[in-house]
C-alpha cells in the first residue's frame, strides 16, 4: 500500500492553530502524548532528587524540601502520567482503527477532556511553583487539612484532571458499543481493546470518588466542615476509605492497559495465535471487577474493624488468579512460535519477568499478619514500583515502539532501543529490588534521613536509579532523532495482522479509505494446524 | 425548521442518537457516584451517632422542603410533556412546558434561598462555624455539614440543569427540534429528571428522620 | 544463597516475629518457585523457538487449552485462600489482648514519642518493657496520624487523633528494640524515633519502685539528688552494669540523650536550619532574640530553654518548643549543657 | 423517533405517575410524623425508592430502552452498595473500646466541666498567679504592661493585641478569651498555649482581662466555644493528654 499522496496524512495541514482545535483522535492521541511525556520527565527528575537524598545517611536537602519531592513525584507520577498516558495517548490514537470506524464517539467531548487535562496539570504546575505540597500524594487527613504548603491547589488539579478521564473512559465504551466495523463482533476485537474497553469502565466508575474526596478536603481546608477533621468529631479512616476506593480501581486503571499492549506485541512477535484469546478478555473485565471490592488492604493497620480487615484480605487475594491465568497465557503463547527479539518484544518480555515479581509480592501484603509487618515499609514502595513502572511503563514502552513506526512512519533506531531497554531493566531491578530487603529489614517508608544500617542497600538502590535515568534519556533523544532521520516506515513493518496495519503509515485523516469488513479473528497467526 | 446534519463518523442518525444515550446514562453513573459519596458519609454517621441526627433534623424546615419536593416533582412532569410534545411536532406546546420547567426550577432554587438565609441567620453553619446553643450533641456541627453538603451540590446541579433547560428553550424557540431530531431535548429531560430523582432521595433523608 | 539472606534477618524479639517470619517464607516460597516457572519457561521458549532467519518459521496454530488455564486458576485459588487463612489466624492473636497485661499510655506527638505508665511516670521516646509480660499499649495522637511501628517485633500499629488504638506484644528477648513512626506526619517524620529497653522483669519492677519511692517523697525528679553514679540514659537501671570501661564523658551522654530526648527533631547540629534554630557554634556566642535583644547563649539560657523556652526565643522562630520540666533529671540538663558547649567551637 | 401513536398513550402515563409521585409523597411526610421506630427508616427509603424507580422506568424512558442503558444505570447503584457496605463493614463494626474512646475523648462532663466552672470566675489570687504566668509566657510578645510593644512583638506581622486598648479580636469574655489562649489564633504568629494546664490558662485569662477596660461577661453562646454551658463543640484536640489515666483505663476496664 503505498502511501497515496492524494490524501495527506493526519500529520500534515494546517499549522498550531488547527492541532489545538482538531477533532481528529490521532491529533488528539499525539497532544496527549506529548503533555504525558513531559510530565513523565518531570516525575522522573523528582524521584531522582528523592533518591539522591537517600544516596547516604544526612540532610542533602532539608526535610521539607525532601517531603515536596517525593510527593510531587508520587503526584505527578500517578495523576498526569500513568493514568492518562496508555488510554488517552496509545488509546485515542488506536481505538478507532482498531474497530474500524473514522473516530472516537464524541470528537468535540474528546478535545475537550484533552484541554481540561491541560488546565488540571496547569493546576498541578502551579501548586509546584508556589512551594509544592508536602503531604504524600494520598493526601491523609488530619496532616493534608493542618499542612500550610499548596494543598487546595494539587487538589483541584486531581479533581479536575479526575473529569478528562471520565469524558475519555465514557467516550471510548460508546465508541467500542456502537462504532465497531461490520463483522467486528466483541471477540473478534483485539486484546488492547479488551483492556481499554475494561479500563474504560473503572475509570467511568471510580473517578467521581476521588471528585467528591477532592472537593470535600477543600471544603475541609476552606469551610472546616469537619468529615475528616478529628479536632470537629470527624475521622480521618474515613477520608482513608474515600481516597482508597478510587485509588485502587486506579492502580488497575493503570496496569489493565499495559496488559493489554502486551498481549498484543507477545502474539506478533511469536508470530502465534494468542493462547486462551477469551480468559485473557474475560480477565480483564474480572479484574476490572474485583478492583472495587479490596481497597482496605491499605488500611490493614489503620484501626480498621477485623470484620473489614478479614473481608478485604479475603478478597484482595481474589485478585490473584484472573492476573495469573494472564501471564500463564502469556508464556504460554511463545510456546512452539517463531520469536522476533525486536525492542518491543524485549520490553514485553521484562513486562513478564517484572510484572510476576510485583505481583507474586503483592500476595505477602494481601496476607493480614505479613502486612503488619511490612506495611508503610519500603517492601510497598518496591512491591508498588514493581507492578507500576515494571508492568505499565514496560508496557507502555512495548506499545510505543510496536507503534511508532505507524503513529509517525519513521522507524526508532533498533541497536539504541535495545541499549536502553537493558540499561532500564538493569537499572530497575538494582533500584527496586534491594528496597524488598530494605522493607523487610523495616526501613518505613517516606524517611527523609535513615539509620545506618539501612545506608548501603540505599546506596545501590540510588545507583540503580541513575541507570534508569540514562536509559530514558537514551529513549527521548532517539524518538525525537527518529522523528527526523529516522528510516522511512513501511505500512506493516512486523507483518501483523490488526486493522491498524492494513492502512498506510503514517495514517490519512479519515483512517480507512473504505470501511473494513472484518470477517477472521485478530491473531490468525500459524499455519500448521495440528 | 433547520436542517440537522448528522456527524459524518456515524452511518445514520439513529446510531448518532443511541450513542449519545448511552454517552449521557453513563454520565448519570458518575452522578450517582457523585453523591454516593455524600450518601456513604450520610450513612456512616447516621448509624454512628443516631441521637444527634434525630435531633439536629427538627431544627429544617419541613415544610419547605415538602413544598419543594412537589416543585420537583412538577418540574419533571412539565419535563416530560415538553420532550413528548417535541417529538410530536408540537413545538410551541413544548416552548410551554419548558417555560414551565423553568419557573418550577427558579421557585425550587428562591425557596432554597430563603432555607439557607435563615440558616445562616440561626448560625447553623458547617463545621467549625457551627455556633447554635440549643443542640447539645458535641458532633452536630456534622449532620448540617451533611445538610449544606449534600442540598449544595444538589442546588449547583439544579442551577446547571436550568442553563440546559434555557439553552434548549433558545433552539428550540428557533425551531431546531421537531420528530426527527429531538436529541438535545431528550437528553436534558433525562439529566433533569435525575436531579429530581436524587432530591427525591435527599428530602427523606434530611427531613424526614422520625 | 540462604546465608546471603541472613544478613537481611531481623532479631526475632516478640512471640508474634517467629509466626509472621514463618508466613513470609512460606510465601516467599510459593512466590519463588511461580517465579521461576514462568521466568524459566519463558527464557527457555525464547531461545528454543527464537526466529533464526529473516522470514518467521511456521507456526502451530494453537489457540489455547482451557483445561491447564482451568487447573492453573484453581491451584493457585487454593494456595491464596491457605495463604489468606493462615495470615488471618496469626492476625486474630495479634490484635487479640491477653488478660492482665502491662498496660502503658502512649501519646505521639508531632515528632516524639511520649510514654506514660499507669503509676504516673511519664517518659519521652524511651520505654521500659518487662521481658516476657504481656504488654499492652492505649496510643492516642495529639496531632495527626502516626504509627507505632516496631520492626524487631513485627508489630506496628497506627496512631489515630481522635480515637485510641491499641497495640499488644510479648516481648521475649532482652535488649534495646528501635521504635519507627511508619505514618508520614510531617516534617521530621523520619527523626521520630524511640527505643523500648526490654529488661528482666525483677530490674522493671526495681526500675518503677525507685521511681515510686521518690515520688513518694514529694521529690521532684528533676531536682532529686542525684546519687554519685549519673545514669547515661535518661532511665535509671540501678543494676545495669557501666559498660565501657573509662567513665564517659557528660557530653557523651548529652550527645545520646540529644536524640534520644527527640532534640534531632527541630535542632541541627550541622548548621541546618530545622524547626528550630542550629546549635552548632551556639554556645558562648551572641543570639539575638524575638524582642530584639542580643544575649550570650551561656549554660543559664540553655537551661532555660530547657525549662521554659517560651520565654527567651531566638528571633526569627515560633515558641512552639515544648517544655522538658518534669521529664529530665537534673543532671540530664546538665549532660545535654555539656553536649551543647561541645558543639560550641 | 417512538412512533405517534406510542407518544400518545405516553402523555397518560405521565399524566399517571405525575399523581403517584404527588400522593407518595404525601404519604412519605404523613408516616414521618408517626414513630414506628426502625420502621421510619424502612418506610422512607421503600417510598422513595418506589417514587424513583417511577421516575427512572416512565419519565426516563427507562423501560422502552435498550438493555445495554438499564444495565448500565443498575450498574452505578451496584457499585454505590460495594462502597456502602464495605465502608460500614469497617466503620460501624469496629471494637467497642476504640469507639467507647471516641466518647472518652470529649472532655468528660465530670471534673474537667466543674474544674472549668469554678475557674472562670475571676478572683485576686487568679489575676496573681496569671501575672507570674504572663510575665515568663506572654510578655516577650505582649510586653510588661499588656500594651502589645514586647520588643519579640515588633517583628511580628499582625503585631500582638494592646490588652489596655480593650478591643478584642476573637471577643472579650472569659470563654473567649480561654478559646484564643487554648487554641491560638490560625494565620496569625499567635500559637496555641495548649501545653499550658487548664488553671495556668484561666489564671491568665483574668490576669489580661484585669488590663483592659472592655470585659464583657459570657453568655451562654461563648460558653459553648469552651465546652460549658449544655455541651461542646469544637474539641479541642489538647483535650486528650488532659485526660487523667485512670479514667481512660476504667473506661477500657468497663467495656470488655
Amino acid at each position: 500500500m503505498s502511501a497515496t499522496d492524494h490524501t495527506k496524512n493526519y500529520l500534515q495541514g494546517g499549522g498550531l492553530w488547527s492541532w489545538l482545535t482538531t477533532l481528529d483522535h490521532k491529533r488528539i492521541g499525539v497532544m496527549y502524548m506529548i503533555a504525558t511525556m513531559f510530565f513523565f520527565a518531570i516525575g522522573g527528575i523528582f524521584a531522582l532528587l528523592v533518591r539522591l537524598e537517600l544516596f547516604k545517611t544526612g540532610p542533602l536537602f532539608s526535610p521539607d524540601t525532601y517531603n515536596k519531592f517525593f510527593t510531587l513525584h508520587g503526584a505527578i507520577m500517578v495523576f498526569m502520567f500513568i493514568i492518562p498516558v496508555i488510554p488517552a495517548a496509545l488509546g485515542n490514537f488506536f481505538l478507532p482503527i482498531q474497530i474500524g470506524a473514522k473516530d472516537v464517539a464524541f470528537p468535540r467531548l474528546n478535545l475537550l477532556s484533552w484541554y481540561i487535562f491541560m488546565i488540571g496539570s496547569f493546576l498541578l504546575v502551579l501548586a509546584v511553583l508556589s512551594g509544592g505540597v508536602d503531604t504524600g500524594w494520598t493526601f491523609y487527613t488530619p496532616y493534608s487539612i493542618r499542612s500550610a504548603t499548596s494543598v487546595i491547589f494539587a487538589t483541584l488539579g486531581v479533581f479536575i484532571m479526575g473529569f478528562s478521564g471520565i469524558l475519555t473512559g465514557l467516550n471510548f465504551i460508546v465508541t467500542i458499543h456502537k462504532l465497531r466495523a461490520p463483522g467486528m463482533t466483541f471477540h473478534r476485537m483485539p486484546l488492547f481493546l479488551w483492556a481499554i474497553y475494561a479500563t474504560a469502565i473503572i475509570q467511568v466508575l471510580a473517578t467521581p470518588v476521588i471528585g467528591i474526596t477532592t472537593v470535600l478536603l477543600v471544603m475541609e481546608r476552606v469551610l472546616h466542615i469537619g468529615f475528616f477533621d478529628p479536632k470537629l468529631g470527624g475521622d480521618p479512616v474515613l477520608f482513608q476509605h474515600f481516597f482508597w476506593f478510587y485509588s485502587h480501581p486506579a492502580v488497575y486503571i493503570m496496569i489493565l492497559p499495559g496488559m493489554g499492549i502486551v498481549s498484543e506485541v507477545i502474539t506478533v512477535f511469536s508470530r502465534k495465535h494468542i493462547f486462551g484469546y477469551h480468559a485473557i478478555a474475560y480477565s480483564s473485565l474480572a479484574i476490572a471487577g474485583i478492583s472495587f471490592i479490596v481497597w482496605g488492604h491499605h488500611m490493614f493497620v489503620s484501626s480498621q474493624s477485623p470484620l473489614a480487615n478479614f473481608l478485604f484480605s479475603l478478597l484482595t487475594m481474589l485478585v490473584a488468579v484472573p492476573t495469573a491465568i494472564k501471564v500463564f497465557n502469556w508464556t504460554a503463547t511463545m510456546y512452539r512460535g517463531s520469536i522476533w527479539l525486536q525492542t518491543p518484544m524485549l520490553y514485553a518480555l521484562a513486562f513478564i519477568f517484572l510484572f510476576t515479581i510485583g505481583g507474586l509480592t503483592g500476595l505477602f501484603l494481601a496476607a493480614l499478619s505479613v502486612d503488619v509487618h511490612l506495611h508503610d515499609t519500603y517492601f510497598v514502595v518496591a512491591h508498588f514500583h514493581y507492578v507500576m513502572m515494571g508492568g505499565t511503563v514496560m508496557g507502555l514502552l512495548a506499545g510505543l515502539h510496536y507503534w511508532w513506526p505507524k503513529m509517525f512512519g519513521r522507524m526508532y533506531p533498533e541497536g539504541w532501543g535495545k541499549l536502553s531497554c537493558s540499561l532500564i531493566f538493569i537499572g530497575f531491578n538494582l533500584t527496586f529490588l534491594t528496597q524488598f530487603f530494605l522493607g523487610k529489614m523495616g526501613m518505613p517508608r517516606r524517611y527523609h534521613d535513615y539509620l545506618p544500617q539501612y545506608a548501603p542497600l540505599n546506596m545501590a538502590s540510588t545507583v540503580g536509579s541513575w541507570f534508569i535515568g540514562a536509559g530514558f534519556l537514551i529513549m527521548f533523544t532517539y524518538f525525537i532523532w527518529s522523528l527526523f532521520k529516522g528510516a522511512k516506515a513501511p505500512a506493516n513493518p512486523w507483518d501483523a495482522k490488526t486493522l491498524e496495519w492494513t492502512i498506510e503509515s503514517p495514517p490519512t485523516t479519515h483512517n480507512f479509505h473504505k470501511e473494513p469488513v472484518v470477517t477472521t479473528g485478530p491473531y490468525e497467526y500459524g499455519e500448521v494446524k495440528i | 425548521m433547520t436542517e440537522h446534519v448528522v456527524p459524518d463518523h456515524f452511518h445514520s442518525a439513529e446510531q448518532a442518537f443511541e450513542s449519545s444515550k448511552l454517552g449521557l446514562w453513563l454520565f448519570l453513573v458518575t452522578e450517582i457516584l457523585l453523591f454516593g459519596g455524600l450518601f456513604v458519609i450520610y450513612i456512616i454517621y447516621r448509624a454512628m451517632y443516631p441521637d444527634m441526627f434525630h435531633e439536629a433534623s427538627r431544627h429544617l424546615n419541613r415544610t419547605l422542603g415538602f413544598i419543594n419536593t412537589l416543585v420537583l416533582i412538577c418540574s419533571s412532569f412539565t419535563m416530560a410533556m415538553a420532550v413528548n410534545k417535541t417529538q410530536n411536532d408540537r413545538s410551541n406546546r413544548a416552548n410551554q412546558y419548558l417555560l414551565l420547567t423553568l419557573m418550577f426550577a427558579a421557585t425550587f432554587m428562591v425557596i432554597k434561598y430563603f432555607e439557607y438565609t435563615h440558616k445562616f441567620h440561626e448560625g447553623l453553619l458547617p463545621g467549625a462555624h457551627f455556633s447554635f446553643a440549643e443542640i447539645t450533641h458535641p458532633k452536630a456541627d456534622l449532620f448540617f455539614s451533611l445538610y449544606f453538603m449534600m442540598t449544595g451540590l444538589h442546588g449547583i446541579h439544579v442551577l446547571v440543569g436550568i442553563g440546559l433547560i434555557l439553552w434548549v428553550l433558545v433552539r428550540s424557540n428557533r425551531g431546531d427540534f421537531g420528530s426527527r431530531y429531538s436529541t438535545p431535548v431528550e437528553l436534558t429531560g433525562i439529566y433533569w429528571h435525575l436531579v429530581d430523582l436524587i432530591w427525591i432521595y435527599l428530602f427523606p433523608l434530611l427531613y424526614l428522620i422520625g | 544463597m540462604i546465608q546471603f539472606f541472613k544478613i537481611f534477618e531481623l532479631p526475632r524479639s516478640s512471640t508474634m516475629a517467629g509466626k509472621i517470619d514463618a508466613l513470609y517464607d512460606f510465601v516467599f516460597w510459593v512466590s519463588m518457585i511461580s517465579f521461576l516457572i514462568i521466568v524459566i519457561g519463558m527464557v527457555y521458549f525464547v531461545w528454543r523457538y527464537r526466529r533464526r532467519g529473516v522470514t518467521p518459521e511456521p507456526t502451530p496454530y494453537i489457540t489455547g487449552h482451557t483445561p491447564t488455564e482451568v487447573s492453573v486458576a484453581v491451584v493457585l485459588f487454593i494456595i491464596v485462600m491457605a495463604i489468606f487463612y493462615w495470615g488471618w489466624v496469626d492476625y486474630t492473636e495479634i490484635i487479640t489482648s491477653k488478660p492482665g497485661s502491662l498496660e502503658i499510655n502512649v501519646t505521639g506527638r508531632q515528632w516524639l514519642w511520649e510514654f506514660e505508665y499507669t503509676n504516673g511516670r511519664k517518659t519521652v521516646n524511651e520505654a521500659l518493657v518487662p521481658k516476657g509480660q504481656p504488654v499492652k499499649l492505649i496510643m492516642g495522637s495529639a496531632d495527626v496520624l502516626h504509627s507505632f511501628y516496631v520492626p524487631d517485633f513485627r508489630l506496628k500499629q497506627d496512631v489515630v487523633p481522635g480515637a485510641y488504638t491499641k497495640l499488644d506484644f510479648t516481648a521475649i528477648q532482652t535488649g534495646e528494640h528501635q521504635v519507627f513512626c511508619a505514618e508520614y506526619c510531617g516534617t521530621a517524620h523520619s527523626k521520630m524515633l524511640a527505643k523500648l529497653k526490654v529488661v528482666e522483669p525483677e530490674e522493671y519492677q526495681k526500675w518503677q519502685k525507685t521511681w515510686e519511692v521518690e515520688q513518694s517523697l514529694g521529690v521532684q525528679p528533676a531536682q532529686a539528688a542525684e546519687s554519685s553514679e549519673s545514669r547515661p540514659t535518661g532511665i535509671e537501671n540501678p543494676a545495669a552494669p557501666r559498660h565501657g570501661a573509662a567513665p564517659e564523658l557528660p557530653a557523651e551522654r548529652g550527645k545520646a540523650l540529644f536524640t534520644a530526648k527527640g532534640c534531632t527533631a527541630c535542632h541541627s547540629v550541622t548548621g541546618q536550619i530545622l524547626v528550630g534554630p542550629s546549635l552548632k557554634g551556639v554556645f558562648g556566642h551572641e543570639v539575638d532574640l524575638n524582642d530584639d535583644s542580643r544575649i550570650t547563649a551561656d549554660e543559664n539560657y540553655i537551661r532555660e530553654s530547657l525549662t521554659d523556652p517560651q520565654l527567651k526565643v531566638v528571633k526569627g522562630f515560633q515558641p512552639v518548643m515544648p517544655t522538658y520540666k518534669g521529664t529530665l533529671k537534673d543532671e540530664e540538663i546538665n549532660d545535654l549543657v555539656a553536649y551543647i558547649k561541645s558543639l560550641g567551637n | 423517533m417512538a412512533s405517534k401513536q406510542h407518544n400518545a398513550d405516553h402523555r397518560k402515563t405521565y399524566f399517571v405517575v405525575w399523581m403517584m409521585l404527588l400522593v407518595f409523597t404525601v404519604i412519605t411526610v404523613w408516616v414521618s410524623y408517626h414513630n414506628y421506630g426502625v420502621f421510619n427508616i424502612v418506610v422512607a427509603m421503600g417510598v422513595a425508592t418506589v417514587k424513583a424507580t417511577l421516575v427512572c422506568l416512565f419519565f426516563m424512558h427507562l423501560k422502552y430502552d435498550n438493555r445495554l442503558n438499564q444495565v448500565v444505570f443498575v450498574a452505578s447503584f451496584v457499585f454505590l452498595a460495594i462502597f456502602v457496605g464495605l465502608t460500614a463493614s469497617d466503620e460501624l463494626f469496629r471494637p467497642v473500646e476504640a469507639v467507647a474512646k471516641v466518647e472518652a475523648v470529649r472532655p468528660p462532663a465530670g471534673n474537667q466541666a466543674a474544674l472549668m466552672e469554678k475557674l472562670r470566675n475571676s478572683t485576686p489570687s487568679l489575676i496573681a498567679k496569671g501575672k507570674e504566668i504572663y510575665l515568663s509566657q506572654c510578655m516577650a510578645c505582649h510586653g510588661a504592661e499588656g500594651k502589645g510593644n514586647g520588643p519579640a512583638g515588633a517583628a511580628l506581622n499582625p503585631t500582638p493585641r494592646d490588652f489596655t486598648s480593650g478591643l478584642w479580636k476573637q471577643g472579650g469574655t472569659p470563654a473567649q478569651v480561654f478559646k484564643t489562649v487554648s487554641d491560638g489564633m490560625a494565620g496569625t504568629p499567635m500559637p496555641p498555649f495548649e501545653s499550658l494546664s487548664v488553671a495556668d490558662r484561666w489564671a491568665l485569662v483574668h490576669f489580661i482581662r484585669s488590663l483592659s477596660p472592655n470585659t464583657p461577661a459570657d453568655t451562654p453562646e461563648t460558653l459553648k466555644l469552651i465546652g460549658l454551658g449544655e455541651g461542646v463543640s469544637a474539641v479541642s484536640s489538647q483535650a486528650l493528654p488532659e485526660i487523667p489515666v485512670d479514667f481512660a483505663i476504667d473506661r477500657m476496664v468497663k467495656e470488655k
